[in-house]
């Protein structure tokens, strides 16, 4: 039983606010909650059989009191709405310098690729005050990562990217959780994300097996399935990739997209339905074929292309 | 004149019955046999967590267990519960009719319920399922190596049941309604099962239409929710959640109905605010449809699809708040005993509040972020299904005890059960919602050593509520025996029901009921 | 129901069997026309219409007892409920990796399709007893 | 079902209101095959409309007019029991029945080819299998699968009502053929929606 507390830690100042929110919340409840417990009681005792209490002219009804406690909790409650949904907006908005780490969840652990090519299980060591930004992918069933410690928790869904962002203003070690039910070995797919200072954050980026970076590894998958081939022959009959990321891409079915990465992902596998305006349907479809590492590799290589 | 228990007292006669009073009692039988099976399964699932190891049980085990539990209490004890027993034996009397409008269709719900409750045992035996109550997939058609089918089977089979029992409430209290028994003399009991019933319609269907697409993935490995041929995992969500987040008011506006006619019974005057109190029932029976994404905040769907989803639940909270003040009104210059059935109420109405107010941090989007999926969530619906609907369940079976059986149950063990239920409840899962907070994860067969305490004082409860469970058992079954003759109207109750003998003649009322002014001022010309 | 003759009644069947077999013929002619989305939008009206014909003719909703009625109208607005807020959140859920964009930026719509593959998700080891 | 207190109009329309509240539930029954097409036909629009190519036009749009036809009969059957018209009732119940067995045995057909042309869903399915092609056939087969199952149920209602009529000697079961009837149309209902969305989403590239 070591280690009890009641308040979890607060590592992000995300988590500081929706602890503020959350006691707000209790303030509310607790009063409302402490009000009807003080009624029942009161007139439980007060209007007990054989009581000599007054009971001449008992109400049935009162059409100002009901209106007035519908009105006002809905008041209230849409105050709450207003703040959570504000917070919950906050918190899914990266910041502009985020760093983008791929996090690809299977049964029954996480694999976290570091944009330099570093990578490490069921452990992520980011750096404090670095905001940062996850793409989560599922390579089998439906899981979920949560860290109490950043109030952040976010479904990793196999057949697409999920992406949650926080900011770390505490060095520590703060548990990682799997949420959702994901099998027999559910309980165990836990990691630890670790936050150090940033020179320390840099000394470890550099230390370790010092495999490629993402983008090289993804660089040489570029190469390796041939998409330079067309890519990059200036040939016009594949569009050029270089300095794509995050630009608007007109499509052939009329739709106006952000190659992002959850686009590019679908174009990858599905080139047909993401088939960019003006330019033949002759990429073959490579749903099937990549790893999710592997497009995590290839994405990061397009992202400083 | 003979009651119906005398009548046809063979074991024949009783499975062939159409009388709904008989069927309330055969389904009575059964769910409660259900109960004490998930009960079982529950107790092991605490004592597994008295201790951070997964030392008790083996993790695969574990998983069926919270498995069996969840399936088993959801659809074969809580959903049936009030509405197929109370509802099945009471509405007919409380509007005046003979019978139900189907009579043999009810009996065909009960066996449709016991086969597909049947099935899930036999798929229980097999081995079990590992899914959770809640089937998600992928992992339930393409990953799970259990029982799946069977049991999914079974569901849909039970929904069925389901249906055919709204069905037959919705025509009854249409079509069968005493002359004179106008909508609004209705008791709230009858009004809140006429909404249950439409929910009852409803959304059943599209849970048993969402478990056949489970089997036909598993089976023919095709995705319709499974993303390798084109499904999506969300769809899955949305379907389920679109049954599952209204059969919450299956469960827990059956037990308003019974409150809402207990409280005024033993404070000894008319509900307060009787209108808003029928409107608030079907409020939330509408608003219930709207509010299933509230359980996806997380799941990678839409943003604003989810601000809607939480505007809309925090809508279907003004309803529940009107019934809770109302009750609370309605003890003002009231004249109020405690017995059993009053203890089951009051207790009601706490644990209920807690469970509904706890329900707001949930549908808060940024709060629900961080307490979804966890102990948090574990605790609130506890607190309205268990808490909740059981606890209303239990008060009306003592306060119906009498016009059911024709026996009093004994007044002091019963006091002393509905105390230990109520302590033993909020033993077991208020730290439950600490554990939520401080991040525990729901569904951990192992989990770390901060988390101990809590988990301790939990299972702690968790015994008495066992024993507090197991007590009424007893003594029950002992007052069938043992207890004292019940008068026609122990409880100076004012419903239609109380007019009739206890245990009612077969035919209900020994005269046809005509009803002249508020139904809470009888002055039908029933048995007497 | 009104007493009618035997006569009245074939002539009135025939008429809405006759109307349901045009709108039969009309919305798979209009099918064969290349129109794209709006051959869904056609054939969807051609088929509302054809099934409130068949629900007030031949399941005679016109009766005087309202309660069918009621139950027909409830059950269609609850599957539009379901269907019409699953698919705007389906729809919308591309924006989400983007919130709160100035609109200038925003494109109006960025999902791709869902309907990719996971390689490896076979190659895991299923749990097993 | 012994009810003292109704009198036979009151029966009558307390059995539609019980039947129609099961219609009410088959509808939602139905939803979420519903929203699965939704669903694939606004994000997977080519395979759909390919797959929907695959299908048989002609014998789905003579389908249609069967069953179309059959719901005629069973209107006739049912308004015409009102005038005690016995043996004409009989016969169209009769046609009612049949026509509902032509078409499954058109559809019975249909699948046959389906499935000899490797359009059911699987591992050697026939079409591009990335694009909602077999999507679009798993909803094709479930749904049509589940109507046919309906309609058996039907045939074997109405063939039952035929019985009881052709060998009922007082007036003609009201209430039992209403019912009878709403469901047959029902499931008419339920064909009328498939129809398009499972042979015509785009027939022409």
């Amino acid at each position: 039983m070591s280690d009890f507390q009641l308040h979890p830690v607060a590592a992000t100042a995300h988590a500081a606010q929706v602890d503020t929110l959350f006691y707000c919340m209790l303030a509310l409840t607790g009063t409302v909650a402490l009000a009807l417990a003080f009624l029942i009681t009161f007139f439980s005792i007060k209007y007990r059989k054989g009581s000599n209490a007054r009971r001449d002219h008992p109400p049935t009804q009162n059409r100002a009191l009901e209106l007035s406690w519908m009105a006002i909790p809905l008041l209230l409650f849409l105050g709450v709405f207003g703040w959570a949904a504000w917070l919950y907006a906050q918190a899914y908005q990266p910041a502009a310098n985020a760093m983008t780490v791929f996090v690809v969840a299977k049964q029954w652990m996480w694999k976290v690729q570091h944009d330099n090519g570093r990578r490490e299980i069921n452990e992520l060591h980011v750096a404090v005050g670095q905001p940062v930004r996850l793409m989560l992918a599922s390579e089998d069933v439906i899981h979920s990562f949560y860290v109490p410690a950043f109030r952040i928790k976010q479904d990793v869904i196999p057949g697409r990217y999920t992406s949650i962002s926080f900011n770390a203003d505490r060095a520590g070690t703060y548990e990682l959780y799997c949420a959702v039910y994901c099998g027999t070995a559910h309980a165990t797919m836990e990691g630890r994300v670790i936050v150090m200072p940033p020179a320390d954050y840099a000394r470890w980026l550099e230390s370790g097996d010092q495999a490629d970076g993402l983008s090289s590894y993804g660089q040489t998958l570029y190469r390796q399935y041939g998409c330079s081939g067309c890519h990059d022959a200036g040939a016009g009959n594949a569009p050029a990739l270089t300095g794509l990321f995050g630009q608007p891409v007109q499509l052939a079915d009329g739709r106006r997209v952000i190659a992002d990465e959850g686009w590019l992902r679908e174009a990858i596998l599905q080139p047909h339905a993401n088939r960019v305006a003006g330019y033949p349907p002759n990429m073959p479809a490579f749903a099937g074929q990549l790893q999710e590492e592997e497009l995590a590799a290839l994405i990061a290589y397009l992202r400083r292309k | 004149m003979s009651s119906y228990l005398t009548e046809g007292p063979t074991l024949r006669q009783w499975l062939t019955t159409t009388d709904h009073k008989k069927v309330a009692i055969l389904y009575a039988i059964a769910i409660t046999l259900f109960f004490f099976i998930g009960g079982a399964a529950a107790v092991i699932i605490r004592l597994e967590l008295a201790t951070p190891q997964g030392d008790l049980v083996p993790a695969q085990t574990y998983n069926e267990l919270f498995t069996a539990h969840g399936v088993i209490m959801v659809w074969f004890f809580l959903i049936p519960s009030i509405p197929s027993v109370l509802g099945n034996f009471l509405i007919p009397l409380m509007i005046g009719a003979r019978d139900l409008a189907f009579p043999r269709l009810n009996l065909a719900s009960w066996y449709i319920y016991l086969i597909g409750g049947v099935g899930t045992l036999w798929g229980m035996l097999l081995g079990g399922v590992d899914t959770g109550w809640t089937f998600y997939t992928p992992f339930s058609t393409m990953f799970s190596n259990s029982h799946v089918i069977i049991v999914v089977l079974s569901v849909f089979f039970t929904g069925f049941s389901s249906i055919l029992t709204g069905l037959n409430f919705i025509v009854t209290i249409h079509r069968l309604r005493a002359p004179g028994l106008t909508w609004f003399k209705l008791p709230l009991f009858v009004w809140a099962h006429y909404a249950t019933s439409i929910i009852l319609v409803l959304a059943t269907p599209v849970l048993a239409m969402t478990m056949v697409l489970i089997v036909i993935e598993r089976l023919f490995q095709v995705g319709i929710f499974d993303p390798a041929l084109g499904g999506d995992p969300l769809l899955f969500q949305h379907l389920f959640w679109f049954y599952s987040h209204p059969a919450v008011y299956i469960m827990v506006l059956p037990a308003m109905g019974v409150v809402s006619e207990i409280i005024p019974t033993f404070a000894r005057r008319k509900i307060f605010g009787y209108r808003f109190m029928a409107y608030a029932i079907m409020g939330i029976a509408l608003l219930g449809f709207l509010v299933w994404g509230h359980h996806m905040f997380t799941s990678g769907m839409s943003m604003y699809a989810g601000m809607t989803f939480s505007l809309l639940s925090f809508f279907v909270a003004v309803p529940s708040a009107i019934k809770v003040f109302n009750w609370t009104a309605t003890l003002y210059k009231g004249s109020i005993t405690f017995d059993a059935p009053m203890l089951y109420a009051l207790g009601f109405i706490g644990l209920f509040t807690i469970g509904g107010l706890t329900g707001l941090f949930l549908a808060a989007l940024a709060l629900d972020v961080h307490l979804t999926h966890t102990y948090f969530v574990v605790a609130h619906f506890h607190y309205i299904m268990v808490g909740g609907a059981v606890a209303a369940y239990l008060g009306g079976i003592h306060f119906w005890w009498p016009k059911v059986t024709g026996r009093m149950y004994p007044e002091m063990w019963a006091r002393v059960a509905a105390a230990m239920l109520f302590f033993g409840f909020n033993l077991t899962f208020f730290p439950q919602y600490l554990l939520g907070y401080e991040g525990m994860p729901r569904r951990y067969h192992s989990y770390a050593p901060e988390y101990q305490l809590l988990n301790v004082l939990s299972s702690a409860g968790a015994s008495i509520l066992a024993i507090g469970y197991l007590l009424p058992l007893c003594y029950l079954a002992w007052s069938l025996f043992y207890g004292r003759h019940a008068p026609s109207n122990p409880w100076e109750g004012r419903g239609l029901e109380w007019k009739t003998l206890s245990p009612p003649p077969v035919e209900n009322f020994s005269n046809p009921v005509v009803v002249h002014s508020h139904v809470h001022e009888v002055a039908g010309e029933g048995a007497a | 129901m009104t007493e009618r003759s035997a006569v009245g009644i074939v002539r009135n069947v025939a008429k809405v069997w006759l109307a349901l077999l045009g709108l039969l013929a009309l919305t798979v002619g209009t099918a064969l026309l290349p129109l794209g989305l709006w051959n869904t939008v056609l054939n969807t009206v051609i088929a509302l219409i054809k099934v409130v014909l068949i629900g007030l003719c031949f399941m005679e909703l016109l009766r005087h007892d309202s309660l069918p009625r009621l139950m027909a109208v409830v059950a269609l607005f609850f599957l539009l409920i379901q269907l019409g807020q699953t698919i705007s959140e389906h729809l919308t859920r591309g924006i989400s990796t983007t919130p709160w964009t100035p609109p200038a930026q925003r494109a109006p719509l960025q999902h791709g399709g869902v309907d990719a593959a996971t390689p490896s998700r076979r190659a895991y080891p299923a749990p097993g007893h | 079902m012994s009810l003292t207190t109704i009198d036979d109009a009151g029966r009558l329309e307390t059995v539609r209101l019980g039947m129609w509240a099961f219609l009410a539930s088959e509808l939602m029954f139905f939803g979420p095959l519903l929203l699965g097409w939704a669903y694939g036909r606004i994000s997977m629009p080519d395979g759909f409309a390919w797959a929907s190519r695959q299908t048989d036009l002609w014998l789905g749009t003579l389908n249609t007019a069967i069953l179309l036809s059959s719901s005629a009969a069973m209107a006739l059957a049912v308004q015409l029991s009102a005038l005690q018209l016995k043996r004409q009732v009989g016969r169209c119940l009769l046609a009612c029945a049949a026509l509902g067995v032509v078409f499954l045995l058109i559809k019975f057909y249909e699948w046959h080819r389906e499935w000899a042309e490797h359009l059911f869903p699987g591992p050697d399915f026939a079409g591009p299998a990335h694009t909602g092609a077999p999507y679009f056939f798993v909803v094709y087969f479930s749904a049509t699968f589940l109507h046919a199952i309906h309609l058996t149920i039907g045939i074997g209602v109405t063939l039952t009502m035929w019985r009881r009529v052709h060998k009922s000697l007082g007036p003609l079961p009201q209430p039992a053929l209403h019912a009878a009837g709403l469901y047959w149309h029902f499931v008419d209902v339920v064909w009328v929606a498939l129809f398009p969305m499972l042979y015509l989403v785009e027939r022409t590239p």
